[in-house]
């Protein structure tokens, strides 16, 4: 059994697993406290300078963008975001000069609507730094680690290939079978933000749908800010404890903040704004188009209530939930 | 692919991504064409192909095209709604009988990059990287991909960035990397032909041409050199009703086959 | 980086991870296809001679006590079981010398209730061999590293025990925090049986309240029966997919039996029929009292239905359900 | 304890056990006593005790006693009902400030014997192993035993199989084995007193002795040296409303604290 290759990716986030219980004991309390506050109070207090943060939901799909807006607006730097399928997000955070380093699974595109023209540039200009290469069931893998309190979790990707060699991993013989086997580093990010359908002030959480990575995001994030499209007694919550996905303890902050994940879509509730997506596409093609976005709505709007309103306000909205319930049909849009 | 034809490039990579399916199988699926594919699959030869999303969709009976493979279209009348950690897991385990993949490079042994042309610390173009690129390709039994614009410089000897295993260095090199047995690449798709991998050599060999698309042609758009049997069939040709399914049902807007 | 321990318990159950995916591949099937059928069949099926089987639920909850009394009837041998918290299961399986060898966290025991009179017989006179010591925790990841299709799971517990030295885990020193960490071999068992509230003709199961070990069990095992109160039509399951706790592709059988527990709980249904337990805490403590409990209610009863009416019938059962649901008081039952 | 007494010798462990837990602290709980003392706590100076059962039942609020750590009454207004591998990661993470176990057997380190008296291949009294006790002694910031039957069979120099890891072999132990820092048992109740652990040497040290033991009583009813300190306290005494509470609300039948 020996080390048969060690990632040259730089290790971020991740912690002895002793001093991630230690973290646990002085910091995350077991006692059931309104933690109720608004997403600005929460990203001051939350959300520091330096940090290794990380977004729940996929994609462009329930994504607590409220928070990602705040952080622009508080005008945090040097963070390090988790590239976990991360798109709106990590565009705008790192266009906005938030986000200088991440550690990359997908980042710098919107999928289907083409490459991330902002966060491209930053990248290809070496504003922003990759400091390290993963793949999405390993981001995975590194929350599941952290939840379980763990140094790794074994796995059979990344072996073979630059993504691995870029990685934090490492390769070893693995003493049951003989072969050579990955070991995923656990992450605990500094704090993750994650948006959900509904949750009491406490921080259970009941999310609809798929949970993607979000079981084990909240569980091994070191701090973890929920907004919530609704909150809902204590009560509802243990009346169908089976549908709790998040349970309070590992939460610190509950933000009741309706279309929260707009532009991104929310399951069951409201679509994609596309028409605000290729917005940001289209200006983001130059810094100045960048900046004029986010002067138009994340400086120039007090909260998340002005924000919806610049982008179309509820006529919008209407339009978004009934997209999503397969009222309105799919539209035909140009990102270009 | 000069001649003007009743249908366009990206639905020709569609149909013959979806004849490469089978029935009773399952498909690990990436946004766009990969999904289009599929979707065709099931609504021609493949009623009962099992359709993975890698955010959790497990068998969806879609009623509309998804976005992303994260959004609330996968799970339509799905059998599982579930997480991303159950979805690869399920892969890693064995379940997943094809993998479908879009590529922006990719060497003779099947090597994919989707990460970065030109030096990783000081990239010419960055890309989005493995995305779940890197997972399918190692966990499904049999990996396809569509790349559009096969040419000399996406055709290389050697990929800037190996960010999805192939064959790695040839035969065998899956199994000394650790790789599962019995899986890696199986079928290529481009602008031009259709190409699977040699047995013996792992390198890529040509299958079939697209209508119209010469052997020197496909040798032209490649650096490195491609197997060239003595057999070389043509493509599949989409049919009427092919068309039909994918321009009225599945991708009405155009937002990935293009109008 | 060096092995520093080798457990020298027996490794059960464990596959190399490549034969595991060639099995995967070989016979498990991606098809929607009707698997109904009954315990009779499925047990002759799917569980031989020499198998290593392993039983869903928790203690006397949620087990599937229908394909456990079916294996009797069947006279199954030399079956090795998994003693993951294994009560009344393991007891008359062991007693009825069907298992001869067990791994085991938890088993000769009926928690509260006392110890097992008749499989601690068998263990103490040598015809039933513990061939492992684990834990509780490291079973249920032995399920989920085979569900994950690793050779391997990292753990922090059975370190410095006896129960590890007796377990199927090796220690290595972990090569991100240098300290000692145990590995526990993934787990395929040849078969389990899971008893679940509904589930469709395909497989697609749904579970009420806590999923226990049920997630991870049904993935790994080899082959696997569900048993379950109530076949639903495949549109039920489609409707909210979020509700499927075990997905067709890994089900091998599908029986429905109505009470299948029955004597242990199906939470939100029927309660613990305390008087059965009792009945077989009394007869087992002689040989001849355990031969006479399996006669009654194995070996002259014909079929589940049988043995519910040889248990009280009818009446039983509304007591059992508004026991459960808090409608009767808790009764004194003495054990001994 | 030879006295006749207000209540009975499980009343006064599960009083005792109670009054360890600190409100809004978690505990991870075995079934039995360290159930009864859980809901005790709830019921009096612990109302907001958060309580965890390893098949996945988190901060019940239970109308009844559990027969089962498994049963439907753990998971009664809980705030999740999960399974044993989220409760189990938690706890391994550090969500679990106490953990509270029964024992058979134990040694001067806190070492308990749940397994097997005798040999472990040829055994005289087979125990039902470690179920989740291995689990909870290594994750548990402080975990407490009840040892209903102190004495010298029980109390031994060396336990016959080493179920669950108490501080192994003295100071450090724990450490160099790979158990999580600053963890490992707390309190030890047994008929006769209280006991915690010495924090230099790691060895059982007297706390208190329950109303008409001796310290006498105490030394002889174990195989190890105890040691005993200058200042030895008198347990907790149950109260009226502790004995209402037990004998009325949370074990009418007995089941447990017998009648």
């Amino acid at each position: 059994m020996q080390i048969l290759q060690e990632g040259k990716g730089e290790l971020v986030g991740w912690h002895d697993p002793d001093e991630a219980r230690e973290w646990v004991l002085n910091n995350k309390s077991r006692e059931l406290k309104d933690k109720a506050m608004s997403a600005k109070e929460a990203v001051s207090k939350f959300v520091h300078d330096g940090d290794f943060i990380a977004s729940g939901g996929f994609g462009h799909i329930r994504v607590s963008m409220a928070v990602v807006y705040e952080i622009i607006r508080q005008k945090k730097r040097n963070l390090i975001m988790a590239g976990k399928t991360a798109v709106h997000d990590i565009d705008i955070l790192v266009a906005s000069g938030c986000v200088n380093r991440a550690e990359v699974a997908y980042s710098f595109g919107h999928e289907l609507r083409g490459l991330s023209p902002a966060s491209r540039r930053m990248v290809e200009s070496g504003r922003c730094k990759v400091i390290a290469e993963t793949s999405n069931a390993a981001y995975q893998w590194r929350w599941l680690a952290g939840m379980m309190g763990l140094p790794f979790i074994p796995s059979r990707n990344l072996l073979g290939t630059d993504t691995g060699k870029y990685s934090s991993c490492k390769v070893m013989r693995d003493p049951f079978s003989g072969k050579p086997i990955n070991l995923i580093p656990a992450a605990y990010p500094d704090v993750a933000f994650i948006h959900v359908h509904r949750c009491d002030i406490y921080g259970n959480a009941q999310i609809d749908g798929h949970l993607v990575e979000d079981f084990e995001l909240s569980r091994c994030a070191r701090r973890l800010i929920i907004t919530t499209e609704k909150v809902v007694d204590n009560e509802i919550i243990r009346r169908e404890p089976w549908k709790t996905s998040i349970p309070f303890f590992v939460v610190d902050a509950v933000v009741e903040i309706p279309y929260s994940a707009h532009p991104s879509e929310m399951p069951g509730l409201y679509w994609f704004d596309e028409e605000h997506i290729a917005e940001w596409l289209k200006l983001s093609r130059t810094e100045e188009g960048a900046d004029e976005y986010l002067q138009k709505y994340v400086y120039s709007v007090a909260n998340f209530r002005d924000y919806l309103e610049a982008c179309g306000g509820a006529k919008k909205l209407d339009y978004l939930k009934k997209r999503e319930s397969y009222k309105e049909p799919m539209k035909t849009i140009s990102y270009k | 692919m000069a001649a003007k034809t009743r249908y366009n490039l990206r639905e020709l990579l569609a149909c013959n991504g979806s004849k490469v399916l089978e029935n009773k199988k399952s498909v690990f699926v990436g946004t766009g064409l990969p999904m289009i594919a599929s979707m065709l699959a099931q609504k021609t030869h493949a009623p009962d192909l099992f359709i993975i999303f890698e955010a959790g969709g497990l068998g969806p009976l879609m009623k509309e095209l998804p976005i992303s493979v994260g959004d609330s279209r996968t799970i339509c009348r799905a059998i599982s709604a579930s997480s991303m950690h159950d979805v690869m897991s399920l892969s890693q385990a064995g379940y997943a009988d094809y993998g479908f993949l879009g590529g922006a490079q990719m060497d003779m042994y099947g090597n994919l990059n989707t990460t970065v042309i030109g030096d990783h610390d000081k990239p010419k173009v960055r890309l989005p990287g493995s995305g779940g690129a890197n997972d399918v390709g190692s966990f499904s039994n049999k990996t396809i991909y569509i790349i559009a614009n096969q040419c000399k410089r996406s055709f290389v000897n050697k990929v800037d960035f190996l960010t999805t295993a192939g064959y790695l260095d040839g035969p065998g090199g899956r199994e000394r990397a650790g790789l599962a047995r019995e899986s890696g690449p199986y079928r290529v798709i481009t602008q031009l032909a259709v190409y699977g991998f040699d047995d013996k050599t792992k390198r890529l060999k040509l299958i079939s041409l697209h209508p119209g698309v010469s052997v020197d042609e496909v040798k032209q758009n490649s650096d490195f050199e491609i197997l060239i049997p003595d057999e070389v069939e043509t493509s599949y040709v989409p049919s009427e009703n092919d068309l039909r399914i994918l321009r009225q049902e599945i991708d009405p807007t155009g937002i990935v086959l293009g109008k």
